[in-house]
C-alpha cells in the first residue's frame, strides 16, 4: 500500500477518473436502460460499443486519417468529431437494433424464460467480438489524433485538459436530455410503463414493441458517443475492447441503481474515480478489484444500489 | 556439420516426415504465436522449395496459448507420429503444462520464446530453447538503461505475466537506487485505461519507463503517455519488440522507445529473410518470427543429415552448432543456449514504425 | 431416531384431516368451542401496534386478541390496514411500535419461517403460490416446515427421508382432498383456475401445521355459490382445532362464519364483537358497511 | 419428484423411459453408463466413430475437458438451474479446487515444505476450501436480489482472478507446476500418466455419476423443493417456512463444493495451473452450457456443458472451402448459441415440469 | 352494434378456454358477463382488449374488424380495460397511473378535466396522489384501476370484477359510478362475480360456463331465472 501514490497525485487522479467514470456512465445507460425495461442483462451491449469504436475510425480513415496522422486545426476537428459521432452513433444504434429484431424479439415472441434472453446476450456478444476479432487479426487499431489534448486550466497541480471536459460535459448532457426524454416526455412515460407491466402499458395505448426498440435504440446511441469518447481518451480500440469496457459499465449501472439513469451517471463516476484511487493507492492491478469490493460494500448497505432503481419495476 | 548432401536416396530417405508448430494460432494470444508459426513455415517452405517436393510437411498445433488448452492438443500432437521435432511452446505458461507430454514421448523441442528461467531445471531432456532466459535479458535492459541512456529517475511497471514481472523484476534489481517507483498492471486486453499509471510515472518525474510486458499494453501506455504529455523514454523486453506497438500508439509516438531483445538483428545476418518474410505473408517479421526460422532451419539440417526419429534428432540437438539468421545455436546440458552465444541488442522504433537495430549491449 | 415433531393428540388428529364429505365433528373440547366463548384461551395478542411507512400510519395503535379454536374477523374499508396487519404478524413487515404475542411469546423481529414454523400460517390477498410446481407440490412445500430431513439425510436418503417423504405426501395428498382439489394433485399451479390456487394456497397453509390461519379475502372473485363452499371449508378447518383470522369484505360470508370482529378504519381499532354487535354499530355503518344491501 | 402422472403422460423418448417398469430403466441408465465410459474408443466405430471425435485435440483429452465441464455445468445447474440464484463467477469456484490443490501439492507452493500432499490427500482439503468459499461468498450476497447476486458474483470471480494474478502466494501467471496427478499403478506404469487422458476421462465420469446420484437425491427431497419454491417466489416460500436464507446458502455450497471437484480434477490432470485459466469468459461460458443445455434438469446441464466443450474443440480442423473453420469457431459457436436459444427457447432439453409449459407457451404466441 | 364477437377461440397453450363464444354490445349499453370460476370471463375480455390473441372467429368493433389489430392500437380506436389484477404501475405514483390511462390523448385541458374526476370518483385516490402504486392496499389499487381506465374517454369500457376486494360501502359507489358513466355515453362490457348487483344494473347480460355462452336476456331476466339464481346469485 502506498498512499503518497494517491495524496501526491490526488487532483490528476480524480480528473482523469472523472474522465473516465463519464465514458463508463454513458455505456452504462444503455444498460440500464435496457434492463429497467426488459429486466435483461443486454450482454452484447458492450459490442454494440465496440461497433462504435470501430465505426468511427472507419469514418475517420475515409478523410485519410490514422493513428500515424498529425492532429488537425480547429475546423477540421470539429468536422471530423461530427461525422466520428455521427457514424459511431448511425452503426452502434443500427447495431443495438439488429441484436434487438434478431436475438431478442424471436425470443419475446416465443415467451421464453429470462435466462433463455441473457444466453442469447451471451452468444450475440460472442458472435460480434469474434468476427470483429477475426477480421482485424486480433490486433490493436489506432485512434488518430483528432483531439490533441491541451491543457484548459490549472488547478494546483492539477490540470485539465479540452479532451476531459469535453467527455464530462457531454456524460451530462446527454444523461440530463436522456432523463428528460425518459421522465418528462410522453415516449418517456410510455418506456416506464413497459417497464412496470408490459400488459397494462399496452391497454393503456402504449406501442410495446415500438418502445422495446427505442429502448434498445436509446442505448445504442450513448453507446455510440461514449466510443468515439473512448477512442479519443485511449488512443486504441480491440476486438475485446467492449468486453472489459462491458463489466465497468455494468457494476457501474448496477452501482448506481440499475434501471436509473441518474444512478448510471452517478455510478459511472463515482467506479472511474475510484479505480483511479485504488491504482494510486495499491497500483494499477488492483483497480478492478477495488471496483468490485466498493460495489459489493455499496449494496450490502443498499441492497438496490446507490440511487435505487427508478425505471424498473418496484415490488408490488 | 553434415553440408550440403544432393544425394538423391539420402534425401528421399530423409522426407515423408513433419515439423509441428505448437502455440496460440486463435485466441487472444493468437498474434505472437501467428509470428512464431509464419517464420517456421517459411524456413520449411523454403527448405521444400530447394528440394523440389513438399518433403517435410508443417503440421500447426493450436494450444491458444492457454495452459488449460495445451495438454489436450498436446496429445494429439503425439499421436502423429511422423512428427519428428517441435517449434514452441511459445509461452512459458504452457510449455509447463505440455512439455511434459512431449518428454514423455521424446520428441524435440525447440521453444523461440519461452523465456522462464525455471523450464530447463525441470529435467526435460527434450526441451531447448533458442533464446536467452529472462535472467540475461533484464541486466541487459538495466546496463543499457545506466549506460546509453543514462536515466537517473526510472519508473519501472509490468503487466504480471510470468515473463514481464520476472523481466521487471531483474530490471529493478539491477538499477537499484535508480527506480523512483514502481506500479503493475493487468495482463493483456485486460486493461485499457492506464491514466493511472501514467500519472504516476509523471509525477514521479522519471526520465525512462521500463515495462515490463508485451507490445499490446505497451502500445497503448506508449500512446496514453504521450498525450499526457510524458517526454521521457518507453523501454521494453522482447514482448514489445512488434511493429504492433507503433500500429497502436501511432509512429510519432512510438519513435525513441526502446525494446532489447536477446537475438541479433536479421538484417545483420545479411540474409534475405525479411524480404522473404514480407513477400510470402504480406506483413512485416513480428517478435521471434526470425528465431522460429532458425529453429525450423536447425530441426530442418538435423532431419538433412538422417535423423529421420525423435531419438536421433535429439541427440543431433546436443551437438548442434548452427549460424542462422538471429543468432547462432548451440545448446547447454538442460537445454538453454550456450552463454557464449547470448546476445542482448537494444533496438529502437524509428519513423518506419518498426523497431530498427541500435546497439548490442554488453552484458559482463 | 426421534419421531419427527412431537405432537399433541389435537394435532395428530388434524394430520388425518378427513375428505369433505366424512368430515365429522372431532368431539374434541378445543377443536370446537361454543360461539362467543369469550374465556377462550389467548392465542395471539396485537399489542398497541403502530406501523408507519413514512408519513402514512397503517396501523395506529392497534390491540385485540385472539382466542384458541375461534374464528375471528378482520374487517374494515378499504386501506384501513388489514393487510398490513397481516403482514406485521406474519413478520413482513415490522411494527414501527408496540407488541405482537403468539402463545406468549413476542414474535416481533422474528424471521418469516420462524414464526410460520411457531404455528401462524397464512394466504396472500393476490394469490402466491409456486407457479411451475404441481398443486402436491405447493403443498408438500407446505409440509416441509415440520419436517427434519437434513441435507446430509436427504444425500444419503437415510431413513428419515423415506419417513418424512412418505407421510409428508401423504398429508399432503390428503390435504388436497380437503379443500377438494386433488383430482388437480399433478398440474402445474399456474394452470388452476383462480378458484382453485385460492383453495391450493389454503391446503399450502393448512401443511404448515398451523394454529392459527390467517386468510387475506379468500373469497375475492368467489360467486356466491363458491363462497358459500368456502364458508363450509373454514368452519371444518376450524373444527380441526385451527384458528382462524379471516380478512374479508363480504359481509355474508364475514357474518356467517366468524364467532367474533374487530373493524379496522385509517389504521386505527374502531369496534370490537360478535358479528351481530358490530352489524348494528353505528360508527361500523358509517364507515363500512353503509346501506346493508348486501348483507342482506 | 415430478408427479409421475403428467411425467408419463409426456411423449418422446422421455414419456417412453418413464413409463417403463423400473428395471427396464435400470438397465437402460446402465447401458447408458457403460456407453459412456466406451466413449474413448469411439473412433473406432465405423463410418460415424470418425465424424464425432475431434481432430485437433487428442480425443480422450477433450473426453476429459467434457467431463470436467459437465461437472460444472451440474454444479452451476444446482444454484441456477435448482435455487434460481444468477451466479456468473461460477469459475471462482473452480479456482479454489484448483489452487487449493496446487497450494498443498505443488512444490512451488509455499507450503510444500510443511504439506508435500499427494493429490488424494489434497483433494478432500480442498474441496472444504470451496464450500467455505461458497458460504463466505454467500453469506453476505444472498439477500441480494437476482440480478443483483448475478454481478456480485461475477464481481467474486474477478477478484479470485485478481488475487490469484496479483499475489505472490498464488504465483499469478508463474503459476503451481508439477501438481502431481492422482494415484494408482497398473503393470508397474502409473494410471494416471502423461501422455494417455483415457484413465483422467473415467476418473472424470465417475465423479460425475456419483455427483448425478447425489444431486437427484437431494433434487427429489426436501431440500430441492425448497430449492423450487425460492426460485419461484422467494417471501412465499419463506411465509411457507423455507429457511430460504439456509437453503440458498446450501445450494451455494453445494454448487461451490462440485465446481471445486471439477478444479481438484483439472489440476491433476494438468498438473500446471496458472491465473491465465480462470476467467470470466469461462463462467459465462458454462452458465450458456446451462441454459442451453436445459437449465433446471440435469440431463440439459450435461448435455449443455458437453456442448461448449465439445463445439469448439469439434470445430478445430474443420475447413470450409479454403477457409479454416478453426479462427471462426467462437463466432460460429456464438451464433450456434443464438440459433439454439430462439429455437428452443427452455433449452434443448428442458425440464419436465418446463417441458409441459414449452408447448403450451409456444401457441400463444401474442401479437407484437 | 358497437362490440360483435363471433364464433371466437382461445386456447392457453392445450388449454382450451373459449370455445366459440359469440356476443353483442350496443351502442350506449351496458353487458354483463358472468359464470363460475374458470369459465372464461377473463378471457373473453383479454381477447376484446387485445391481449391474448384469438385462435378463431372475429371480433368487430364500430364497424371494424379488430381481431388481429394490437391491442395498444385498439385503445386508440376506444376500447379501455380494468384489467383482472387491476394492472397497476407499481412505480408511478396515483397520478402518474391516472396519467397513462390518457396516453393516447393530447389535449391537455381535458386530460386534466378527466384527473379531477377521478380525484371526485374515489377521495381516496386524491389523498394518495403521491403514493406509489405498488403500496396501495389492494381495494385502493381497485379504484385506481377503474379510475384509469376511465382515463381514455373510451368508447368501450371493459372492466373485469371492479368490485373485487372492494368495502361494501363502495361496492354501491362503484356500480353507481358504472350507471353514471353509461349515461354519459359509455358503453360498460362487465364481468362480474356479484351477479346480484351486476345484473340488475345492466341491460342484457350473458352467462358463461366453461368456454361456451350458455344463456342471454335482459338483466331482469337473468335475475329472475332459476336456474341462474341458483348457480350464481347463491342462497339468499
Ligand atoms: N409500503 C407502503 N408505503 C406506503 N403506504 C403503504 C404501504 N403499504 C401500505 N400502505 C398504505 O397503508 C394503508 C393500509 O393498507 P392495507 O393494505 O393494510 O389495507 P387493507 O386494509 O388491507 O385494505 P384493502 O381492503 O383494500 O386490502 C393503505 O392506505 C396503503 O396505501
Ligand atoms: N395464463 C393462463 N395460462 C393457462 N391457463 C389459463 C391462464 N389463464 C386462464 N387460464 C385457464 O383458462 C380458463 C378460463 O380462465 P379465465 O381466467 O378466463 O376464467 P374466469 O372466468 O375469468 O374465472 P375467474 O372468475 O376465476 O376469474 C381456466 O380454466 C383457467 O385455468
Ligand atoms: C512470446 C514471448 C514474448 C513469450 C514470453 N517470453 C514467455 O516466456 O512467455
Ligand atoms: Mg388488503
Ligand atoms: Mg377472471
Amino acid at each position: 500500500m502506498d498512499f503518497s501514490g494517491l495524496i501526491d497525485n490526488f487532483g490528476p487522479l480524480t480528473v482523469t477518473g472523472l474522465a473516465q467514470g463519464a465514458i463508463i456512465a454513458l455505456f452504462a445507460l444503455g444498460y440500464t436502460l435496457v434492463y429497467g425495461v426488459l429486466r435483461l442483462i443486454n450482454f452484447a451491449h458492450s459490442e454494440v460499443f465496440l461497433l462504435g469504436t470501430y465505426a468511427c475510425l472507419f469514418a475517420w480513415g475515409l478523410f485519410g486519417l490514422d493513428q500515424n496522422s498529425a492532429a488537425p486545426a480547429v475546423g477540421p476537428m470539429l468536422l471530423y468529431m461530427l461525422v466520428g459521432l455521427i457514424a459511431a452513433i448511425i452503426v452502434s444504434g443500427a447495431a443495438a437494433l439488429t441484436v434487438e429484431f434478431v436475438a431478442y424479439r424471436p425470443l419475446r415472441r416465443r415467451n421464453a424464460p429470462p435466462l433463455a434472453f441473457l444466453i442469447t446476450a451471451i452468444g450475440a456478444s460472442l458472435f460480434i467480438s469474434e468476427v470483429v476479432g477475426v477480421a482485424t487479426h486480433r490486433n490493436q487499431t489506432g485512434v488518430p489524433p483528432i483531439i490533441q489534448a491541451r491543457p484548459v486550466f490549472t488547478i494546483g497541480d492539477t490540470t485539465v485538459t479540452n479532451l476531459q471536459i469535453l467527455i464530462i460535459l457531454l456524460a451530462l448532457v446527454m444523461m440530463f436530455a436522456l432523463d428528460r426524454f425518459i421522465n418528462g416526455s410522453r415516449l418517456g412515460r410510455g418506456v416506464r410503463a413497459v417497464a412496470q407491466n408490459p400488459d397494462s402499458a399496452a391497454l393503456m395505448g402504449v406501442n410495446k414493441s415500438r418502445v422495446i426498440a427505442l429502448v434498445f435504440l436509446l442505448g445504442g446511441l450513448m453507446a455510440g458517443i461514449a466510443a468515439v469518447m473512448y477512442d479519443l481518451k485511449i488512443g486504441v480500440t480491440r476486438y475485446d475492447a467492449g468486453f472489459l469496457l462491458g463489466i465497468d459499465a455494468f457494476t457501474a449501472a448496477v452501482l448506481g441503481g440499475i434501471g436509473n439513469l441518474r444512478g448510471a451517471l452517478l455510478g459511472g463516476l463515482l467506479l472511474g474515480v475510484l479505480q483511479n484511487y485504488a491504482a494510486g493507492v495499491f497500483g494499477s492491478q488492483w483497480l478492478h478489484a477495488a471496483s468490485f469490493v466498493l460495489l459489493v460494500v455499496i449494496l450490502l448497505f443498499r441492497p438496490t444500489g446507490l440511487l435505487g432503481e427508478s425505471l424498473g419495476r418496484a415490488r408490488a | 556439420n553434415s553440408g550440403s548432401s544432393s544425394d538423391d536416396t539420402a534425401s528421399e530417405g530423409n522426407c515423408g516426415y513433419k515439423l509441428a508448430f505448437f502455440g496460440a494460432l486463435t485466441g487472444s494470444a493468437a498474434n505472437l504465436g501467428v509470428n512464431i508459426e509464419q517464420g517456421f513455415e517459411l524456413a520449411i517452405d523454403q527448405y521444400n522449395k530447394a528440394k523440389g517436393s513438399t518433403c517435410i510437411e508443417v503440421a500447426k498445433f493450436d494450444s491458444q496459448g492457454e495452459a488449460s488448452v495445451a495438454p489436450g492438443v498436446a496429445r494429439s500432437l503425439v499421436a502423429d507420429k511422423k512428427i519428428l521435432g517441435i517449434v514452441g511452446p511459445p509461452f512459458s505458461g504452457e510449455s509447463e503444462a505440455a512439455d511434459p507430454i512431449f518428454e514423455s514421448a521424446g520428441i524435440p523441442t525447440i521453444t523461440p520464446s519461452a523465456t522462464r528461467v525455471s523450464l530447463s531445471s525441470k529435467g526435460w531432456k527434450v526441451f531447448h530453447r533458442a533464446v536467452a532466459n529472462d535472467d540475461a535479458q533484464g541486466p541487459a535492459a538495466a546496463a543499457y538503461i545506466k549506460d546509453n541512456l543514462k536515466a537517473t529517475k526510472v519508473f519501472v511497471a509490468d503487466d504480471q505475466s510470468a515473463y514481464g514481472a520476472g523481466l521487471a523484476e531483474v530490471v529493478k534489481s539491477k538499477l537499484g537506487s535508480l527506480v523512483v517507483s514502481t506500479d503493475k498492471t493487468e495482463g493483456d486486453g485486460k486493461q485499457a485505461d492506464f491514466s493511472a499509471l501514467v500519472q504516476k510515472v509523471q509525477s514521479s518525474g522519471a526520465t525512462a519507463l521500463f515495462y515490463g510486458g508485451y507490445y499490446t499494453n505497451a502500445g497503448i501506455i506508449r500512446k496514453q503517455l504521450t498525450a499526457a504529455g510524458w517526454k521521457g523514454t518507453l523501454l521494453g523486453g522482447d514482448g514489445m519488440k512488434d511493429p504492433g506497438l507503433s500500429k497502436a500508439s501511432g509512429v510519432q509516438a512510438a519513435v525513441g522507445t526502446v525494446v532489447t531483445c536477446p537475438c541479433s538483428p536479421p538484417e545483420a545476418a545479411g540474409g534475405t529473410f525479411v524480404n522473404d518474410y514480407k513477400a510470402k505473408w504480406n506483413q512485416d517479421a513480428g517478435t521471434y518470427s526470425d528465431v522460429a526460422y532458425d529453429a525450423a532451419n536447425v530441426f530442418l539440417q538435423g532431419i538433412d543429415a538422417g535423423n529421420n526419429t525423435t531419438a536421433k534428432l535429439n541427440d543431433y540437438l546436443k551437438t548442434v552448432n548452427y549460424k542462422g539468421i538471429a543468432n547462432t545455436y548451440k545448446f547447454t546440458e538442460t537445454g538453454e543456449l550456450d552463454p557464449n552465444f547470448i546476445k542482448v541488442w537494444a533496438f529502437k522504433f524509428d519513423s518506419s514504425g518498426d523497431a530498427k537495430a541500435d546497439v548490442e549491449i554488453k552484458t559482463s | 431416531m426421534t419421531e419427527p415433531h412431537q405432537e399433541t393428540p389435537e394435532e395428530w388428529d388434524r394430520e388425518n384431516a378427513r375428505p369433505v364429505d366424512e368430515a365429522a365433528p372431532t368431539g374434541k373440547p378445543a377443536s370446537a368451542p361454543a360461539r362467543n366463548d369469550v374465556r377462550g384461551d389467548v392465542l395471539l395478542e396485537v399489542d398497541h401496534v403502530t406501523l408507519r411507512f413514512g408519513g402514512v400510519v397503517a396501523l395506529n395503535d392497534v390491540s385485540f386478541s385472539l382466542r384458541k379454536g375461534e374464528i375471528f374477523g378482520l374487517i374494515g374499508p378499504n386501506g384501513a390496514g388489514k393487510t398490513t396487519c397481516f403482514n406485521a404478524m406474519t413478520g413482513v413487515y415490522r411494527p414501527t411500535e408496540g407488541a405482537i404475542r403468539f402463545q406468549g411469546e413476542s414474535i416481533v423481529g422474528k424471521k418469516k419461517h420462524q414464526i410460520t414454523r411457531g404455528g401462524i400460517a397464512r394466504t396472500f390477498q393476490n394469490v402466491r403460490l409456486f407457479p411451475e410446481m404441481t398443486a402436491l407440490e405447493n403443498v408438500m412445500v407446505g409440509a416441509d416446515a415440520h419436517h427434519k430431513t437434513s441435507v446430509i439425510s436427504a444425500l444419503f436418503r437415510l431413513p428419515r427421508f423415506w419417513r418424512e417423504e412418505k407421510s409428508g405426501r401423504q398429508r399432503s395428498l390428503e390435504l388436497l382432498r380437503f379443500v377438494g382439489i386433488a383430482h388437480r394433485a399433478g398440474d402445474v399451479s399456474r394452470n388452476l383456475s383462480y378458484g382453485e390456487q385460492r383453495r391450493l394456497e389454503i391446503a399450502r397453509a393448512l401443511a404448515t401445521n398451523p394454529t392459527l390461519l390467517c386468510l387475506d379475502e379468500p373469497a375475492a372473485g368467489f360467486n356466491p355459490a363458491e363462497k358459500e363452499d368456502l364458508l363450509q371449508l373454514i368452519r371444518r378447518i376450524r373444527d380441526t382445532g385451527v384458528t382462524v383470522l379471516l380478512i374479508e369484505h363480504d359481509m355474508r360470508l364475514v357474518m356467517g362464519v366468524t364467532d367474533r370482529i374487530v373493524v379496522l378504519e385509517f389504521g386505527k381499532k374502531i369496534a370490537e364483537g360478535t358479528p351481530a354487535e358490530v352489524r348494528d354499530n353505528p360508527a361500523v355503518i358509517a364507515a363500512y358497511l353503509g346501506v346493508p344491501t348486501d348483507a342482506a | 419428484m415430478s408427479e409421475k402422472a403428467s411425467f408419463r403422460s409426456s411423449g418422446g423418448v422421455r414419456g417412453w423411459f418413464g413409463r417403463q417398469p423400473w428395471y427396464i430403466r435400470g438397465v437402460v441408465v446402465l447401458l447408458a453408463a457403460v456407453a459412456a465410459y466406451l466413449l474413448p474408443y469411439v473412433g473406432d466405430v465405423p463410418l460415424i466413430g470418425p465424424q464425432i471425435v475431434t481432430e485437433g485435440i487428442d480425443w480422450p483429452s477433450a473426453l476429459f475437458n467434457m467431463s470436467y465441464y459437465v461437472l460444472l455445468a451440474l454444479g452451476l445447474n444446482v444454484v441456477v438451474g435448482y435455487a434460481g440464484l444468477l451466479d456468473l463467477g461460477y469459475v471462482g469456484f473452480f479456482a479454489v479446487g484448483a489452487y487449493g490443490t496446487a497450494l498443498l501439492t505443488s512444490p512451488d507452493s509455499i507450503l510444500y515444505e510443511d504439506t508435500g500432499w499427494k493429490w488424494l490427500m489434497a483433494v478432500p482439503a480442498a474441496l472444504v476450501l470451496t464450500m467455505i468459499a461458497g458460504v463466505i461468498l454467500g453469506w453476505p450476497t444472498l439477500r441480494l436480489r437476482g440480478d443483483y447476486l448475478a454481478i456480485v458474483t461475477l464481481g467474486f470471480a474477478e477478484i479470485i482472478r485478481i488475487v490469484a494474478t496479483s499475489t505472490t502466494t498464488l504465483r499469478g501467471d508463474r503459476g503451481f507446476a508439477s501438481i502431481p496427478h492422482p494415484p494408482g499403478s497398473w503393470g508397474g506404469e502409473p494410471i494416471f500418466g502423461v501422455t494417455d487422458a483415457i484413465p483422467y476421462f473415467w476418473l472424470g465420469l465417475t465423479v460425475i455419476i456419483l455427483v448425478i446420484l447425489g444431486v437427484r437425491n437431494l433434487d427429489r427431497s426436501r431440500v430441492g423443493r425448497s430449492w423450487l419454491a425460492i426460485r419461484e417466489d422467494e417471501e412465499a416460500a419463506e411465509v411457507m417456512g423455507v429457511r430460504t436464507f439456509k437453503y440458498k446458502l446450501w445450494a451455494f455450497a453445494i454448487g461451490a463444493f462440485i465446481g471445486g471437484l471439477g478444479g481438484v480434477l483439472f489440476a491433476g490432470e494438468q498438473s500446471f495451473i496458472n491465473s491465465q485459466t480462470f476467467v470470466l469468459q469461462f463462467s459465462i461460458l458454462v452458465l450458456a452450457g446451462v441454459v442451453m443445455g436445459g437449465s433446471g434438469n440435469m440431463a440439459g446441464a450435461i448435455l449443455g456443458g458437453v456442448l461448449i466443450s465439445y463445439i469448439p474443440d469439434r470445430l478445430r480442423g474443420l475447413s470450409f472451402g479454403d477457409t479454416d473453420l478453426y479462427e471462426y469457431r467462437f463466432a460460429i459457436f456464438g451464433a450456434a448459441i443464438i440459433l439454439i436459444m430462439v429455437l428452443r427457447p427452455q433449452g434443448l432439453i428442458p425440464s419436465r415440469r418446463r417441458a409441459m409449459e414449452l408447448k403450451d407457451r409456444e401457441k400463444e404466441v401474442a401479437p407484437q | 352494434m358497437l362490440l360483435e364477437i363471433d364464433n371466437v377461440t382461445l386456447a392457453y397453450g392445450r388449454i382450451q378456454a373459449l370455445h366459440g363464444i359469440s356476443l353483442t354490445v350496443g351502442q350506449g349499453e351496458v353487458v354483463a358477463l358472468i359464470g363460475a370460476n374458470g369459465a372464461g370471463k377473463s378471457t373473453t375480455m383479454r381477447a376484446i382488449s387485445g391481449l391474448r390473441p384469438v385462435s378463431q372467429g372475429t371480433i368487430r368493433f364500430d364497424g371494424d374488424d379488430i381481431t388481429k389489430m394490437r391491442a395498444d392500437l385498439r385503445v386508440v380506436r376506444g376500447v379501455s380495460q380494468s384489467p383482472e389484477g387491476r394492472g397497476i404501475f407499481p412505480g408511478m405514483t396515483v397520478r402518474e397511473n391516472l396519467e397513462m390511462g390518457a396516453y393516447t390523448r393530447k389535449v391537455r385541458a381535458e386530460i386534466d378535466e378527466d384527473l379531477q374526476r377521478a380525484f371526485t370518483l374515489f377521495p381516496r385516490l386524491k389523498e394518495r396522489e403521491k403514493q406509489a402504486g405498488g403500496t396501495l392496499s389492494g381495494g385502493e389499487q381497485q379504484m385506481l384501476a377503474v379510475g384509469r381506465a376511465l382515463m381514455s374517454r373510451p368508447k368501450l369500457l371493459l372492466l373485469d370484477e371492479p368490485s373485487m376486494g372492494l368495502a361494501p360501502m363502495l361496492i354501491q359507489q362503484i356500480f353507481d359510478i358504472i350507471v353514471e358513466i353509461n349515461q354519459q355515453g359509455t358503453t360498460v362490457l362487465l364481468v362480474e362475480q356479484n351477479a346480484q348487483q351486476a345484473l340488475s344494473r345492466a341491460h342484457r347480460a350473458y352467462v358463461l360456463e366453461t368456454g361456451r355462452i350458455v344463456k342471454e336476456g335482459t338483466g331482469a331476466e337473468l335475475l329472475n331465472d332459476p336456474a341462474v339464481k341458483d348457480a350464481y346469485l347463491g342462497v339468499a
